[in-house]
């Protein structure tokens, strides 16, 4: 493999670090104005996120003039210690660029919603003071150029995240969601740490260049290392098994936060590292089989408790945990995948924050309800929201020519271009989730919005105002056709990031893939339609045991509490009684030997200063004369 | 520096006689330019103009009976009015009053002495000069004295800091400490070049360095005890400060010492931020006008001009209390003066035209950050008052509290407003009928005949 | 006096005599002044006595091609720390004469006879050390100022790349320093503080005189505000009892004149 | 012509001066001025050992001295000054309290 380089940003490229201080300088403004900004202070962070986006609309324009594909900028050195040397980089290729793109644009229009849906809230400068801090570190992380730098962004995120998780902390549900997001993603950022610290022994340097120009002399059992190391953080970040649980808890924040964060950027954070890893990823067959291990079991899991909840939001969540499932299925499949992975990257943005929009719309209209149970026949009152969730609909179900088939398809065939029995195992996966994503989301779509009204009585649903419906329309025409139109030029525009790559014929054609999923999806959809067209029951009730465990979230906590909290809180009281008995009790005797001993010395104390100064001046005549006599001889 | 003895003697004497003649004058100008503010003639019998009174009544001071308080402690009450004046006459010592001239055949320049570091001579003379006025406190043996001497020392170790800190953005600036170099740098306009727009700066200080200029004059009146900072003697509380048991020469001597001081203070500053001895305007105007012995009638002017500056202060300012003036220096001077050298050092860097753009951008966009966060937290005088009444809900319109109080009725306000109005009236003069609200009297606000009622709308 | 001395620095330099000259005349006052120091019964004085040894120092520091660090000897030292001294010796009020009294045993005399041992240490070590070594040949250590050639300049590029992470240390001690400073020394205020406003009610409020107290008056024995005014008739004026002094008479013996009218002859 | 010796004999006479202060006197505040002279009496050896080796490093070095002294004064100051509002006593000798 020929080393890998990046040249030098130059024009408008060597700006790059503008993209990441507009957003900065905004959060600096809302945070430490105060309540002066109270008045207009979300405008501001409604322009620095739009000027950052014209600004990478203008940086991506100017990157495909440029040969290299790729523009490094030095800003300044961090840590320099002997060999290793740390700088404040930033890379700007055609990766970071459409991350760049999807994380200003999609948060562009989602500030924009906010503006609307939180114009009531007293903390609404607060809101976009974080919103825009978590822009900026989101920026740092896709723009860093080594792995110091991602970190730096990937720490930024976790606490942007957590402060939006819990921003409406006086509900003891979001402070505690807020608490364990956090928690969760530390244990999985150890993972990036040990990481980055075996990088620096080994390699000995952090730059993504000299990494993987270098990643190719460790042995096996280094990069097998490396690779679930880093694996372990993107699962964290992303919300894979086993670090799934944080995500939908996380719905308890605001609903432009869950858009945002928890469906559009942060948790794609996970796939970016992979893909940015992509060389260490694809050297080792075991990291590979790892990581489509985790998105297939992921894609199941997350679809399997879609199905069962009933929360609209939290619906939303587990999809996202499914889908972030296909993204890492397909990174982990290694080649022409790893393009696809960041495709459907690209579309689930799009059309996860549309319906993650038009739940907050919806739930905006329904006073802030999330229960499912107690909608219906919204389609009539809400018509704007209802089409533009109707296009998330589709194009999440992946029904041709919508946005999901574009992406997700050929996800599917890649999984069955695996060798072996493995192909069969992991496509049948894929075609499985695909099903089910059908179902929930159809579950979910004609619950909310068709059937009879199961209202509440002091409900009265309207629609939403034109400031949070602008930005839905928008995001609903890119679900429909983002899919479409990107599939193509994106594999193209990635290809000085991964390589030229073939795609790899499996077990199945294109072709039989598409008739497949078309009529696994159409059944799902079919189904649900069946089952739910006349609304649901009300009050939970007792249901078969596939669906009480779905509704426990497949075991995920019971699993969490058993592995980790009793042998945690057991682990606890030992040390306490090793510390109460051994310790002090060695402490405690050392202790009584030197009191006894000093009472004798207590003698010499008198008190008087200057009898201590005596001695003191007396000792320097000693030591003074000892020195004169050595050297002197 | 490199005249003969004779002719830094013959300059040393001329300095010394510059000074105690500036000094006369300076007490007769006083005198008339307050007597001008206040409409009334002034000192106008002794000589021209009145131009003798200052040497009459000096010469009378002079020839009075000398007292020493029996608690005294004798050498210091003697040497303090001694080392005032010492410290006082020694500063002006590196003053540039102008350009090389020829003197007695010998070309040589119109400073006394001057060396890399003469600045620092002033700081440490002022710094010293200090000493004889807390140490006249301390040996007179009287509450008084003490009291002034404690004052005047914390007074002008005070705005010692904030002088100090003014210069130091000279120091900055010109990268000098010699005072005829930082006058020659001042002689040159400062280029600047901003993104290609060049333009060049008129090179006196006063104008890039405002709010240390600023800063200056403010802290130097301090420093000189001079109204409205003359808390070490101010009249009305402590006699006369620390020389209150003093007479004759010595209270005399620190006459002088004040008087000089100030002269030093005004040509420190013009030398500082003024341009010293140059001519007071571009210098293309006149080519000849800063070359031989003119520059005095420039220097000179301009140091008039700073000491009807002071007059006119005293003339115009009543005094500072003094916990008010602490504040003054300590929370205002001081605190402006070190943001604005980090602003000025940000500033140097980002105009560099040798740094790169991203660097350059960075620091003057910091600079005007930090400015403006200055100006925008600056913190206001009154502490926040978070809103006492209740949310009134959406659009202003009434509900209900949170915590579910029910607010009185307001037809059961409405019923007792007449009788608690016919009470007041009762008790008081007739007020208009039908007032619906009443106020409070404030005390002092009006006398109880005519209640402030509100209008009706 | 600093101008004669600024301009021994140019003759130390041209030629060693004047040298010499200054610091056989300033040396001895340096010694006399740290011995004045630790002899002086008044803390005053011998603050005066330190200040003059300091101004001495600062002499020799210009003398020895160290002009800045001279007067910063003389600004921060003298005209800073030791006014601190000054300041804190008032606060404590006028008659803080030390008692010369020893009251530790052995004391004064171990003292001595140590403070002599290290002394001579110190004086026989140094000359052994320093036999051979003479002052650096090229002149003092200087470095490219703006102003040319300057010993400012060279302490600033020292402090500011070798020094620099003392530097920003000792900013941080000089800190901390102030506010353990201004934490020792804080009394809390005893009750509410008066505002000007509300003294001036208080002033005016009905039942209280607003003008100034009167003084002692044509009729008292003295002058002092201690003194109560006497009426014609002999009484007190009860007005003239200030609050916080205790009011007191002169006796017989404090008003008889006190000879000290003729002291100066 | 000088020779280092003179100074580095004059800042030891100086020293040892300071060092018996610090033990014969009983205010605090004049033990306090004579640990200064001991302080400048060290700082007169740096800058004349600057002077020997034609270096600036004993200036600075000297320089820091300053500022630990002026550290050091103002806040020993504050602490006798708390001493004697408590004890009206500013004698070293009455601050025994630590005695055993």
């Amino acid at each position: 493999m020929e080393p890998i380089t990046y040249a030098q940003a130059t024009g408008l490229l060597s700006w790059t670090w503008l993209l990441i201080a507009l957003p900065a300088a905004g959060a600096a403004v809302l945070l430490l104005t105060g309540r002066r900004a109270d008045k207009w202070g979300h405008w501001v962070g409604v322009a620095t996120i739009g000027a950052a986006f014209a600004l990478a609309l203008g940086m991506f324009a100017s990157l495909a003039g440029l040969d290299d594909k790729s523009a490094a900028t030095d800003l300044f050195t961090i840590i320099s210690v002997g060999e290793v040397h740390i700088e404040a980089s930033l890379l700007f290729d055609p990766l970071s660029a459409v991350f760049c793109l999807l994380i200003t644009g999609v948060g562009f229009l989602i500030h924009l919603y906010a503006v609307g849906y939180m114009a009531h809230d007293e903390g609404r400068r607060k809101f976009f003071g974080y919103f825009n801090l978590f822009a900026a570190a989101m920026l740092v992380l896709v723009l860093g150029g080594n792995y110091f730098m991602t970190f730096i962004g990937w720490e930024g995120v976790g606490l942007a995240s957590y402060l939006l998780i819990s921003f409406w902390q006086m509900k003891p549900a979001a402070a505690t969601a807020g608490k364990k997001a956090f928690l969760t993603n530390r244990v999985a950022d150890v993972g990036f740490l040990l990481a980055m610290f075996l990088m620096v022994s080994t390699i000995g340097s952090l730059d993504f260049a000299n990494v993987f120009n270098g990643a190719e002399g460790l042995s096996d059992g280094t990069s097998l290392a490396l690779g679930l190391l880093l694996l372990a953080a993107a699962c964290g970040k992303s919300g894979q098994w086993p670090f799934q649980t944080w995500l939908p808890d996380a719905m308890e924040g605001p609903t432009p936060v869950s858009a945002l964060i928890h469906a559009a950027t942060m948790v794609t954070a996970g796939v970016y590292l992979i893909a940015r890893s992509h060389v260490i990823f694809s050297l080792n067959e075991n990291v590979q089989t790892a990581v489509v291990v985790v998105g297939a079991l992921t894609l199941l899991f997350g679809a399997i408790v879609g199905c069962a909840k009933d929360d609209i939001k939290r619906v939303l969540a587990w999809s996202t945990v499914s889908q972030i499932g296909y993204m890492f299925l397909a990174v982990g499949l290694g080649g022409a995948a790893f393009a696809l992975g960041i495709i459907h990257l690209l579309a689930h943005g799009f059309f996860k924050a549309g319906l993650f929009l038009g739940s907050g719309s919806v739930m905006h209209a329904m006073n802030d309800q999330t229960d499912i149970r107690r909608f219906g026949g919204l389609w009539k009152v809400m018509p704007l929201t209802y089409a533009t969730f109707a296009a998330g609909w589709l194009a999440i179900i992946g029904l041709f020519p919508f946005s999901g088939y574009f992406s997700k398809d050929p996800i599917i065939a890649a999984a069955f271009a695996r060798e072996g029995w493995q192909g069969w195992v992991t496509g049948g996966a894929a075609l499985l989730g695909a099903a089910l994503t059908a179902f929930y989301m159809t579950r979910l779509f004609i619950l909310t919005f068709h059937g009879p009204k199961r209202w509440t009585e002091d409900v009265h649903p309207h629609e939403s105002p034109a400031i949070m419906t602008g930005p839905l329309v928008l995001l609903g025409l890119g679900s429909l056709a983002a899919g479409g139109l990107m599939a193509t030029p994106v594999t193209d525009w990635l290809v000085p990031v991964f390589g030229e790559q073939h795609e790899a014929h499996g077990h199945l054609t294109h072709m039989q893939v598409t008739i497949a999923t078309t009529a696994v999806v159409v059944l799902g959809a079919v189904l649900a339609w069946f089952l739910f067209r006349n609304g649901t029951e009300e009050a939970p009730h007792a249901a078969a045991w596939p669906v009480r465990v779905a509704r426990a979230d497949l075991g995920g906590e019971a699993v969490n509490r058993g592995l980790f909290e009793r042998p945690g809180r057991l682990a606890a009281n030992a040390s306490v009684a090793v510390d109460g008995r051994g310790v002090d009790g060695v402490v405690n005797g050392l202790s009584a030997a030197v009191g006894g001993s000093s009472r004798r010395l207590l003698a010499l104390q008198t008190g008087f200063v200057r009898s201590y100064a005596l001695s003191i001046l007396s000792g320097a005549v000693i030591v003074v004369a000892a020195l004169m006599v050595v050297v002197i001889q | 520096m490199n005249d003969p003895l004779w002719l830094m003697l013959i300059k040393g004497v001329l300095v010394f006689v510059v000074l105690v003649l500036l000094v006369l004058f300076t007490i007769w100008y006083e005198r008339r330019v307050v007597a001008v503010m206040q409409v009334r003639p002034g000192p106008n019998r002794n000589g021209p103009f009145g131009l003798l009174q200052s040497l009459a009544d000096g010469l009378k001071l002079a020839f009075k009976e000398d007292t020493m308080p029996r608690t005294a402690d004798k050498v210091i009450f003697i040497a303090a009015p001694v080392i005032a004046v010492t410290c006082a006459f020694t500063a002006f010592a590196v003053i540039p009053f102008g350009p090389e001239v020829s003197m007695f055949g010998q070309s040589t320049e119109l400073q006394l002495t001057d060396f890399e570091v003469s600045v620092l001579v002033i700081l440490a003379c002022s710094a010293l000069g200090v000493y004889g006025i807390v140490l006249a406190g301390w040996s007179s043996g009287s509450a008084y004295s003490l009291l002034g001497a404690l004052r005047a020392a914390a007074q002008v170790i005070s705005y010692e800091i904030a002088l100090g800190l003014a210069v130091l953005a000279v120091f900055f600036q010109s990268q000098l400490m010699s005072t005829s170099d930082i006058v020659e740098a001042q002689a040159e306009g400062i280029p600047l070049d901003l993104g290609g727009f060049e333009l060049t700066l008129p090179g006196w200080y006063f104008l890039i360095l405002a709010p240390s200029f600023v800063i200056f004059v403010i802290a130097m009146v301090g420093e000189t005890n001079r109204a409205p900072f003359d808390l070490p003697e101010a009249e009305s509380e402590l006699v006369a400060g620390f020389a209150t048991e003093y007479s004759s020469l010595k209270y005399a001597s620190f006459f002088l010492a004040e008087y000089v001081n100030m002269v030093t203070m005004s040509a420190l500053c013009v030398t500082l931020f003024l341009g010293g001895w140059a001519a007071p305007f571009p210098t293309s105007w006149w080519p000849a006008a800063n070359e031989g012995w003119l520059p005095l009638v420039w220097f000179f002017g301009k140091v008039l001009a700073f000491l009807f500056f002071y007059v006119w202060l005293r003339g115009t300012l009543p005094r500072l209390r003094y916990d008010q003036f602490m504040r003054l220096g300590w929370k205002v001077l001081v605190p402006v003066s070190l943001v604005w050298l980090l602003v000025l050092a940000a500033l140097n860097i980002g105009l560099d035209a040798g740094n790169d753009t991203p660097t350059r951008i960075a620091f003057a966009g910091g600079a005007a950050i930090v400015v403006m966060a200055l100006i925008f937290f600056w913190p206001s005088r009154k502490p926040y008052e978070p809103p006492t009444e209740p949310d009134t809900g959406l659009g202003g319109f009434p509900v209900p509290p949170l915590d579910l109080v029910v607010p009185p009725s307001p037809r059961g306000l409405t019923e007792l407003e007449p009788s608690e109005t016919a009470a007041a009236t009762a008790e008081r003069a007739p007020a208009p009928e039908g007032g619906p609200e009443r106020r409070e009297r404030e005390p002092f606000s009006g006398s109880p005949a005519s209640p402030k009622t509100k209008k009706e709308e | 006096m600093i101008v004669d001395l600024a301009q021994s620095v140019d003759l130390a330099q041209s030629a060693g005599v004047g040298e010499a000259i200054a610091f056989w005349i300033l040396a001895p006052i340096a010694l006399g002044g740290a011995i004045g120091l630790v002899l002086a019964r008044s803390a005053i004085h011998a603050a005066l006595m330190l200040a003059l040894t300091m101004i001495c120092l600062a002499v020799f520091y210009i003398m020895q091609s160290a002009p800045f660090l001279g007067f910063v000897q003389i600004m921060v030292y003298t005209g800073a720390i030791m006014m601190l001294f000054l300041f804190v010796l008032m606060l404590f009020g006028r008659d803080s004469r030390d008692s010369m009294f020893e009251t530790l045993r052995g004391q004064r005399f171990l003292a001595i006879c140590l403070g002599i041992g290290l002394a001579a240490l110190l004086a026989s070590g140094l000359a052994h050390a320093v036999a051979g070594l003479t002052i650096a040949e090229g002149g003092p250590p200087t470095a490219e100022g703006a102003g040319g050639d300057s010993n400012v300049a060279a302490v600033a590029e020292s402090l500011f790349t070798t020094y620099v992470f003392p530097f920003e240390v000792m900013s941080g001690v000089l800190t901390v320093a102030a506010v353990g400073a201004l934490m020792f020394a804080h009394v809390a205020r005893k009750g509410q503080a008066h505002g000007q406003k509300q003294a001036s009610r208080e002033r005016f409020a009905p039942g209280n005189y607003p003008g100034p107290l009167p003084g002692p008056g044509v009729f008292a024995t003295s002058d002092s505000t201690a003194t109560p005014a006497l009426l014609p008739d002999g009484t007190v004026e009860q007005q003239s009892l200030s609050e916080y002094v205790p009011p007191r008479q002169l006796t017989a013996a404090e008003t008889a004149p006190k000879q000290t009218e003729g002291r100066d002859e | 012509m000088m020779s280092p010796e003179h100074y580095l004999i004059l800042a030891a006479a100086l020293f040892t001066i300071g060092a018996v202060g610090v033990l014969v006197r009983r205010n605090a505040i004049v033990v306090f001025m004579c640990v200064e002279l001991m302080l400048n009496a060290g700082n007169l050896t740096l800058v004349t050992f600057a002077r020997t080796t034609g270096t600036i490093d004993g200036q600075v070095m000297a320089f820091f001295v300053m500022a630990v002294a002026a550290a050091e004064v103002v806040i020993g100051l504050a602490i006798i000054m708390a001493i004697y509002r408590s004890r009206r006593s500013a004698s070293v000798d009455d601050a025994n309290l630590l005695k055993a």
